[in-house]
């Protein structure tokens, strides 16, 4: 096979499987579960061998629309950068299948549940993919919508059906910009090609910041980070492929493939977006009782450190002088950004599977403050669990976090202090909340039912675990890829001296030092009643986006269509049209009522009309 | 001489036509008519046209007055009621009266009326203009005649049919 | 000698000229020769020959479209002009003729009336207005005129058992003397100034139209003559119905039986617009300036007025009556644009074939349904017609949607003829008050379409309309009414040799 | 004779007004169509003169039509009307108002 | 391309009105649903057929061209009938959507039902003919026979207030109609001294020879931007759409809002654009705006609605305005994309009619905020709906997107304030799509619906039904995936026949 066949091979294998579910095996659930586990098996296996056959940037390109001069195609951009983007994709998809295999297994919409799960892959990899900007946006919309069908998947809950609703159109915000961006690019540089446009463009910083809308959209960051906690309300494997290693992942996926039409002031803007997204997240993930919410808000602050870290490749001497200094500056945060991505797709996924099979395991019990001693119940899950926490929280050298954190903090303190300041700090936040979510969770005795009953799924949920938990320890030695990635790694950024390791050690330890001593094993928020001024402050602050978009929403938005359609109602069909009609009823009302029925009048209108007449000839007009 | 009956015979006509309209009573009003037919007929000799003014006091006051007479008798009217004033009425008239002075000043002022043929004097005796006129019925305008002939017909066809009793149809109310 | 004149009228070939006129009389004095006698039992043949004798009329006069006695276009002393609009004319008040009859077997037989005199009085009329349509003289327009106008005094208040009939009767009489006073004024003035030799173009004829037309162009600014002609005009808006000449048409044809109903709004109608072109185009045609703005400002005020008249009336016959006021106005617009556009007369007379059909479609309907009080036939009366009478109902709804001018239906094709005639013509501000009329018009026509299909729930329609909705519907009857939905319905998309005749003027 | 043509014809003219301010001011249906006879009347007195003045017989002609017209008008007119007062039991023109709107 | 025995678009036309007049001449009703499944297939096939033999570089030629006199020749008028790349797409979607419509109508068991689907016969014969119409005549002429039927439609077979709706619509689309025709006879009147024609292919012929003067161009397409955009629902003459649709029995706004309501964009593209460049350049602004109105002003209408179907028929007159704006950019991409945004629109809106009614049969109710939790009663009815909303909020895969994207891209050339504020009509049709689709379907059932459904418990779409939805989303689907089977008839046309406009200012690459 040639690499473009094994491509599309790749892209369309699940598209066939949701096609045949959609079609064919509607009520079949088990059956659509093997096939679409089978489709993501076959493309991973598919995948691999591209990725791992180092065929590169092949020419691929289909037109799919022309009209005028314009013309929209598909095609295949297939450099380094996609290929372990294609990788995580295919693995942490193909862990998810396996995941859900077991943890959809009592679920009635199976057929439903997994035919999202291959539209979403097809989507996904449609992105990775892309080689124009147009068809990054087609894929994009897809998996927003793959998205939507999947958070949906309870869709008797209203929380559910809410959370869908909120991701799709905040995404659309999103995309507002995203697709103007595009337009004004293709406007601006004749194409949207990527590989074109690499070489060649009109600067201009609108494009790259109405394109970064898109980014903010999808990777929800402020101000629309608003949808991705909600999206929880989806079956842990989607929170765990899409809305943790994956789709979120996109947005940073997006900006690293639009890097060359950065400029400096659109990386500042980027760079303090993602810096704020990353506290923010961890500020609000601190007060979560949710297992799956602290996640969410974790994923969200790890989001933004890609974010950051992609920012960070500003270097302010960017296009300030030509030269091969400042691109591979700029490329410093590329590098940064996928490895903290491919790391966290990892651990953030070994997380949120962990998650899910201690939901799994507690019969659908989320809040963490009712779980506990899960440690011996679930040895498995716990010695998972514990891998992911200590790579997001960066243990050196132990797991993968650890490396791709470093490599942020280490660019963000060469670039930007307060930025690194920033950083850092959230990085005390993270190792604090995660640390305090694995005592919650795992420590001391269950304390509920659920959690006294709790069980290890079947091999189908351990085997992904474990063999993400391999990947998130291995993961961030780049060396393992051997050579396939070397295009992006060569960028990373590595620290020199042990400064950012002592930095790095020390905000891990403070995190999680704190952790330990404000938690214990309880049925209660310890931080809510030793600090409960904090703990106030914490929860408005994560509730006050809500406050303001909840406000907008039902304050002004539906004020506002309802003053148009009141407008609509009472003025224009009511008063203009109804009150025309009526006046010309009137006039015919007034017409009607001249026949009065008395031969005189009727004589009156004859003089009339012959004075007028004799007038008219006598020349009076 | 004949100036001075034109002014009389025009006196005498509009006044009997101002009795029409204005006589109250209807009986009355008929003979105003019949009067000023008879005026009318007198204007027709000044101008020469015997025949004409000999048939109009035949069918005309003669006949078709008789028959408003006739009809007035008929149904017995009393009188005319008395009906209040119609502010209407005045202002239209007014206005319609207005109109036509107007009308005739601009026709004067135009002086439009002094290209107004003078008389031609036929100077024929009335026997060849009679027969002038008989000539003209019956080349010229035959076929208006015979249309006449039938406007005639389906007069009387419609008078029959509005007025006579037909068996067994007249009763119901 | 005497004998003479008439021997050689007798000679010459001028009566043949107008032997449809002439068989129409003689069939219409046979109809009351034959109800003298035919015993009482055959009475109802009369009616069967007098449709017969026209549609054998009609037959010849088609086959003779184009006939030879055409050639001397003026015959009877120039009193009468031919031409193929005029042969057009004859088949068109034949076509109401045989219509009204047919009206007149259906409506007659709910009322205790004598027959006969109905058929007869229609014939009469209407070999009248053959000639009045026909006219190149005003003793011959006025005689013609008159015959119609006495003839339809006596057909609306034929009904003398109704003293609704009888007071449209005397409606029309007073109003239909009025306009004749006026007319005829108009006449004598213009007789009297044309006549006057000492004027360029004086003439002895002075009342032939090519005459008075010579004359009206040696003299252009001739007030007598102007005065003449505004008189002349609103004694043919009466006619047609034009503002404000228009008054009298509701309560005339509300109290007129359902068949003189239908002869006026059509035969007299086009009757009308026959002597207006004619006078407009031919006889007053260096008086332009003159006639046109006035034309146009009735014809505006008539298509306003009409529909917006129209638009709360509930009487169905007062309804089509004020309907046929804003028609008359659209056909104005044909007239007017006549002076700069060939196109706007065969126009016209598509349009008027078109309204033909499609009227007595509606009238059709009307005359079955009407009880026996004529006069009280209202909306409410056509609940549910669509349930109970489908087929009366989609004949009602094809001659609604023609007189509304919707596509495939005739009239849109008339519609679109005129509004291309007065565009060629530029008559811009004409066009904008005709559209603004179409629009109004929707309304009534669709709220009567509406009452007829629109269910109304249970309720059940009002009692009045009891006796014409039960009857069965006979079986000419019935032809006749296909046959004008259908020729409503074809002539709108392929008119044929028609369209063709109609686009060669 | 001195007597001009317009002296014919303003007085045609005042009998013709008279005629119609008759029709219009008199409620007796009767009344009205003697007014409306004596418009009909006024038309043919200018005819006459028109006749005159202009020396053609046309005119003359027309007036006999017009005469006869007139009678057939009265004739059915007057049939009318007595139909409708024997239905209705009057002929007052603003009783004789079934027909409005 | 192959030849069939008769003309084929003769017989799109002819077809279902045969059928019609079989069915009026009184047909019994068993007869006259197979006859009238002929009448609804044939036009669907034969717009398939011509699609599939639609020759690749037809240019400025029409294809299929025939010609029949109707006696109106010295008129200029002759019934023509063809297809060009503009005129493919809208004959292809009318034949779906009249199929789809028609199958659904049959499957309603209506109330008299031979009469409806007589009704929607002519209708369905007169898409056909506006679509296959080369003479402007015809064109005009048989949108007015599809339009009719749709008044009647309304006022017999109608919802809430039909009465109203019906008389409200049939004034204003008259209107609307009537300032088009005023439009279309000034065209015929100022094309060429004595040779003035309906026929669109000579008018082309005529007036690129000897244009009308630009004064004259600007009146007239004034006339005719108002007259047809009164047809097709342009702010602020929109507020028959959503209250029509509200009330229209659902094929009827199938066929209407899908299809008949295309007629008036179809006609700005057919003749306003290439007969009146100038009048179309002179407007482009003031359409521009006005279309502002449909997608921003509507488009929070639309949010506000509680009513599904008004909120549909608001969606559809917000969706109008890309349309418009699509117009404004006078450009082949803008134009071709206004093309291939009808075509989506048609198909969308008449899935989302069909299935309203479904979803109006099961609950009892259209009021948005006493539904809830249909999905689970009805898991294949709520695919097809959120589909068919996704679909109608541009979701690529799904034809819309094309014609969304065509017009921003187009738009943005035009002027980049309109292209942010239509691009923003995006996000609010996201919210009120949603909106309706989750108050529909997801959550709990409510009480009302509980209530119902107790006793009348809401099934699943029939076979019946869901074919005809099938059909359509089939066709979304093809389109969506496959752009090209459109837009390469659209280009060959729209650049050879549509020289006067404008090309886009850059050549664009990948």
């Amino acid at each position: 096979m040639t690499p473009v066949q094994q491509a599309l091979l790749v892209l369309l294998l699940p598209l066939a499987s949701a096609a045949i579910i959609a079609l064919f095996l509607r009520r079949a659930g088990a059956l659509a579960a093997v096939v679409s586990v089978a489709a993501c098996a076959g493309l991973a296996a598919v995948a691999l061998m591209l990725v791992f056959g180092g065929a590169r940037n092949f020419p691929a390109s289909w037109e799919w629309l022309r009209l005028g001069d314009f013309s929209l195609s598909i095609g295949i951009k297939f450099d380094d950068l996609a290929a372990l983007m294609l990788a995580i994709v295919a693995v942490v998809g193909l862990c998810v299948h396996v995941f859900s295999l077991g943890y959809m297994h009592d679920d009635g919409a199976k057929a439903r549940f997994f035919g999202g799960l291959s539209i979403f892959m097809f989507s996904m990899l449609g992105i990775v993919f892309a080689d124009n900007l147009f068809m990054i946006f087609i894929f994009w919309e897809l998996v927003g919508f793959s998205s939507y069908l999947l958070i949906n998947h309870y869709h008797e809950r209203q929380s559910a059906a809410d959370a869908a609703k909120k991701a799709f159109i905040v995404n659309r915000v999103g995309d507002f910009g995203f697709l103007l961006g595009i337009v004004m690019c293709y406007w601006l540089n004749g194409t949207v090609n990527l590989t074109t446009l690499a070489e060649h463009h009109v600067f201009s910083s609108a494009v790259p910041l109405l394109l970064f809308c898109g980014a903010v959209g999808k990777s929800a960051q402020l101000p629309l980070q608003v949808w991705l906690p909600d999206a929880m309300e989806g079956p842990t494997p989607v929170s765990a492929l899409i809305h943790a290693a994956t789709m979120v992942a996109a947005g940073i996926y997006m900006l690293c493939r639009i890097e060359p039409l950065m400029t400096p002031s659109a990386l500042t803007v980027i760079m303090w977006t993602g810096t704020a997204t990353a506290l923010y997240a961890a500020l609000c993930a601190i007060t979560q009782r949710d297992i799956k919410k602290v996640l969410a808000y974790s994923t969200l602050s790890q989001l933004g450190y890609m974010v950051a870290a992609f920012g960070l490749g500003s270097l302010t001497v960017r296009h300030e002088v030509g030269g091969a200094a400042p691109e591979m500056a700029v490329a410093a945060g590329v590098g940064a950004a996928m490895f903290h991505l491919t790391t966290h797709a990892f651990f953030k996924a070994l997380m949120f599977l962990g998650s899910g099979s201690v939901i799994y395991g507690c019969h659908h019990e989320q809040d963490i403050f009712k779980m506990g001693g899960l440690k011996s119940k679930m040895p498995l899950t716990f010695a998972t669990f514990t891998i992911g926490v200590l790579a997001i929280i960066g243990m050196p050298y132990v797991a993968a976090g650890f490396f791709s954190k470093d490599a942020i903090l280490h660019l963000a303190m060469e670039k930007n202090t307060a930025v690194f300041a920033l950083l850092a700090f959230t990085a005390v936040l993270t190792s604090f909340y995660m640390v305090r979510l694995w005592i919650l969770v795992f420590l001391g005795a269950p304390r509920s039912d659920e959690a006294s009953h709790a069980h290890e799924g079947g091999l189908s949920m351990t085997l992904p675990l474990v063999l993400l938990a391999v990947l998130s320890v291995v993961g961030g030695y780049t060396a393992i890829y051997g050579h396939v990635f070397d295009g992006v790694w060569s960028l990373i950024p590595h620290a020199e001296g042990v400064s950012v390791l002592i930095v790095s050690l020390a905000v891990m330890t403070a995190g999680a030092g704190t952790a330990f001593v404000v938690y214990r094993p309880a049925g209660f928020d310890a931080l809510e009643q030793k600090a409960p001024g904090l703990f106030g402050a914490l929860v408005a602050l994560k509730e006050s986006f809500d406050l303001v978009y909840n406000y907008y929403v039902k304050k002004i938005q539906q004020r506002f269509a309802m003053l148009l359609n009141f407008l609509e109602q009472i003025g224009l069909a009511g008063l203009v049209i109804r009150g025309g009609s009526g006046l010309v009823g009137l006039l015919g009302l007034g017409a009607r009522a001249l026949h009065v029925g008395n031969l005189h009048a009727y004589v009156y209108w004859f003089l009339l009309g012959a004075a007028l007449l004799w007038a008219y000839a006598a020349g009076v007009f | 001489m004949s100036d001075a009956l034109f002014y009389l015979f025009a006196f005498f006509t509009v006044a009997s036509a101002i009795g029409v309209v204005a006589n109250k009573n209807a009986v009355n009003a008929a003979m105003c008519l019949m009067l000023c037919l008879v005026g009318v007929a007198s204007l027709f000799v000044l101008l020469d046209a015997y025949l004409l003014a000999a048939l109009l006091v035949l069918v005309y006051a003669g006949a078709v007055v008789a028959l408003f007479l006739f009809i007035v008798m008929l149904l017995d009217m009393q009188g005319g009621v008395k009906r209040p004033f119609r502010l209407m009425t005045a202002v239209a008239s007014v206005a319609a009266l207005a109109l036509m002075l107007v009308g005739v000043t601009m026709l004067k002022n135009r002086g439009e009326l002094g290209s107004l043929p003078a008389p031609v004097d036929v100077g024929a005796p009335v026997g060849a203009v009679l027969k002038g006129y008989a000539e003209l019925l019956f080349t010229t305008y035959l076929l208006p005649v015979q249309i006449i002939g039938f406007l005639l017909l389906i007069a009387m066809l419609g008078v029959i049919v509005l007025s006579k009793k037909f068996e067994g149809l007249e009763d119901i109310k | 000698m005497p004998i003479d004149f008439l021997q050689q009228a007798a000679e010459s070939n001028e009566w043949l000229a107008i032997t449809p006129e002439l068989m129409l009389g003689l069939t219409a004095l046979l109809l009351l020769v034959l109800e003298l006698v035919l015993p009482k039992s055959r009475h109802g043949l009369i009616p069967a020959v007098a449709i017969v004798v026209q549609l054998v009329i009609a037959a010849g006069l088609a086959l003779n479209f184009n006939t030879a006695f055409l050639r001397p276009d003026t015959v009877f002393n120039g009193l009468l002009r031919l031409s193929t609009d005029g042969q057009f004319l004859r088949l068109f008040f034949l076509a109401c003729s045989i219509l009204v009859c047919l009206l007149g077997t259906v409506s007659l037989a709910k009322q205790r009336m004598p027959r006969v005199e109905f058929y007869h009085l229609v014939l009469v009329i209407t070999a009248a207005m053959m000639l009045l349509a026909q006219a190149n003289h005003f003793v011959l327009l006025f005689v013609a005129l008159e015959t119609v106008t006495v003839g339809f005094y006596i057909l609306v208040s034929y009904f003398r058992e109704s003293p609704l009939s009888l007071e449209a009767g005397l409606k029309y009489l007073v109003m239909g003397a009025l306009s004749s006073a006026l007319l005829l004024f108009g006449i004598v003035l213009l007789y009297g100034v044309a006549g006057n030799r000492a004027l360029p173009a004086g003439s002895a004829d002075s009342m032939n139209f090519d005459q008075l037309r010579a004359f009206l162009a040696a003299n252009p600014h001739n007030f007598l003559a102007s005065v003449g002609i505004v008189l002349v005009l609103a004694g043919v808006a009466f006619k047609i119905g034009a503002v404000p000449f228009q008054i009298w048409i509701p309560d005339v044809y509300q109290g007129a039986p359902t068949p003189v109903t239908a002869f006026l709004a059509v035969a007299s109608k086009a009757a009308g617009f026959a002597v207006l072109l004619v006078l407009a185009q031919r006889a007053f045609a260096p008086y332009q300036a003159l006639v046109a703005p006035a034309l146009a400002v009735m014809a505006g005020a008539t298509i306003l007025f009409g529909n917006l008249a129209a638009l709360t009336q509930h009487n169905v016959k007062r309804l089509i009556g004020l309907s046929g006021v804003s028609h008359a106005g659209y056909l104005m617009i044909g007239v007017i644009a006549a002076y700069r556009e060939p196109l706007a007369v065969g126009a016209l007379w598509f349009y008027l074939t078109a309204y033909l059909l499609a009227s007595f479609a509606v009238f059709g309907v009307m005359t079955h349904l009407a009880g026996r009080n004529d006069a009280d036939q209202e909306l409410d009366h056509y609940a549910n017609l669509a349930r109970e009478q489908p087929f009366l109902a989609a004949v009602l709804a094809i001659g609604l949607g023609s007189l509304a001018g919707i596509p495939p239906l005739a009239g849109f094709m008339g519609k679109v003829l005129i509004f291309v005639a007065a565009f060629k013509a530029g008559h811009y501000p004409l066009l904008a008050v005709a559209i603004t009329g179409v629009v109004i018009s929707i309304y009534y026509y669709f709220g009567w379409i509406k009452a007829a299909f629109f269910p109304v729930g249970s309720q059940p329609a009002p009692a009045a309309a009891g006796t014409g909705a039960a009857a069965p519907i006979g079986p000419w009857f019935r032809v006749a009414l296909v046959a004008l939905a259908a020729g409503s319905v074809l002539l709108g998309f392929y008119p044929g040799a028609f369209g063709q005749w109609v686009l060669a003027h | 004779m001195s007597t001009t043509l317009n002296d014919y014809l303003v007085l045609s003219g005042l009998l013709f007004a008279i005629g119609f301010f008759g029709v219009l001011l008199r409620k007796n249906t009767l009344v009205i169509f003697m007014c409306l006879e004596l418009m009909l009347v006024a038309s043919t007195l200018a005819l006459v003169a028109f006749s005159r003045f202009n020396g053609t017989l046309d005119g003359d002609v027309f007036v006999f039509f017009i005469l006869t017209v007139a009678a057939a008008e009265v004739a059915v007119g007057l049939a009318i009307i007595v139909a409708l007062f024997r239905r209705r039991q009057t002929i007052q023109v603003e009783e004789l108002n079934a027909l409005k709107n | 391309m192959s030849t069939l025995p008769l003309d084929p678009l003769l017989l799109a036309i002819a077809t279902p009105l045969a059928v019609a007049v079989a069915i009026l001449l009184g047909l019994p009703k068993r007869h006259s649903i197979k006859l009238a499944y002929v009448g609804f297939a044939v036009p669907a096939l034969v717009g398939l057929w011509c699609w599939a033999n639609f020759p690749a570089d037809l240019g400025a030629k029409y294809a299929f061209f025939s010609r029949y006199s109707t006696g109106l020749d010295g008129l200029g008028i002759t019934l023509a009938l063809g297809l060009n790349g503009v005129a493919l797409p809208m004959f292809v979607l009318a034949g779906l959507v009249g199929f789809a419509a028609g199958v659904y109508a049959i499957q309603s068991n209506a109330e008299r039902l031979k009469i409806y689907l007589m009704l929607l016969l002519v209708m369905q014969a007169g898409l056909m003919g506006v679509f296959a119409s080369v003479d402007v005549f015809f064109f005009y002429f048989f949108h007015e026979l599809a339009l009719i039927p749709t008044f009647i439609m309304v006022g017999v077979w109608g919802g809430r207030d039909r009465g109203y709706a019906a008389m409200k619509m049939t004034i204003y689309l008259t209107a609307g109609a009537m300032l088009s025709l005023l439009g279309l006879i000034a065209i015929y009147v100022k094309s060429g001294g004595g040779g003035q024609t309906f026929d669109l292919i000579m008018l082309r012929e005529a007036l690129a020879a000897d244009p009308i003067g630009v004064a004259t161009q600007k009146h007239i397409f004034g006339l005719l931007l108002f007259g047809f955009g009164i047809l097709v629902s342009l702010w602020p003459f929109h507020t028959w759409a959503p209250l029509g649709y509200g009330a229209a029995p659902s094929s009827a706004a199938m066929l209407h809002a899908g299809v008949l309501k295309k007629f008036g964009l179809y006609g700005l593209i057919q003749i306003a654009l290439p007969l009146l460049p100038e009048g179309a350049k002179d407007w482009a602004r003031v359409l521009a705006w006005l279309s502002l109105g449909n997608v921003l002003v509507v488009g929070f209408i639309a949010i506000a609605q509680r009513d599904l179907k008004q909120m549909l028929g608001y969606s559809s007159v917000m969706h109008m305005g890309y349309a418009f704006l699509g117009l404004a950019c006078f450009s082949v991409l803008g134009v071709g994309g206004v093309v291939l945004l009808m075509v989506a629109h048609g198909l969308s809106v008449a899935l989302l009619f069909l299935l309203a009614t479904s979803i109006q049969q099961r609950t009892h109710t259209l009021d948005l905020t006493e539904m809830g939790g249909l999905a689970q009663k009805a898991p294949v009815l709520a695919a097809f709906f959120v589909a068919a909303t996704f679909a109608s909020i541009g979701l690529p895969g799904l034809a819309n997107f094309w014609g969304e994207l065509t017009i921003f891209v187009a738009l943005w050339h035009f002027s980049p304030g309109f292209a942010a504020a239509a691009v923003a009509g995006v996000v609010i049709s996201a919210v009120y799509g949603l909106r309706s689709v989750a108050a529909v379907f997801f959550g709990p059932p409510t009480e009302a619906l509980q209530k119902v459904a107790a006793t009348h418990p809401p099934g699943d779409l029939t076979w019946r039904e869901k074919i005809p939805a099938l059909v359509l989303l089939a066709a979304l689907l093809f389109v969506g995936f496959w752009p090209q089977s459109l837009s390469r008839p659209l280009q060959s046309t729209l650049t050879a026949s549509f020289r006067m406009l404008d090309a886009p200012r850059l050549a664009a690459g990948r």
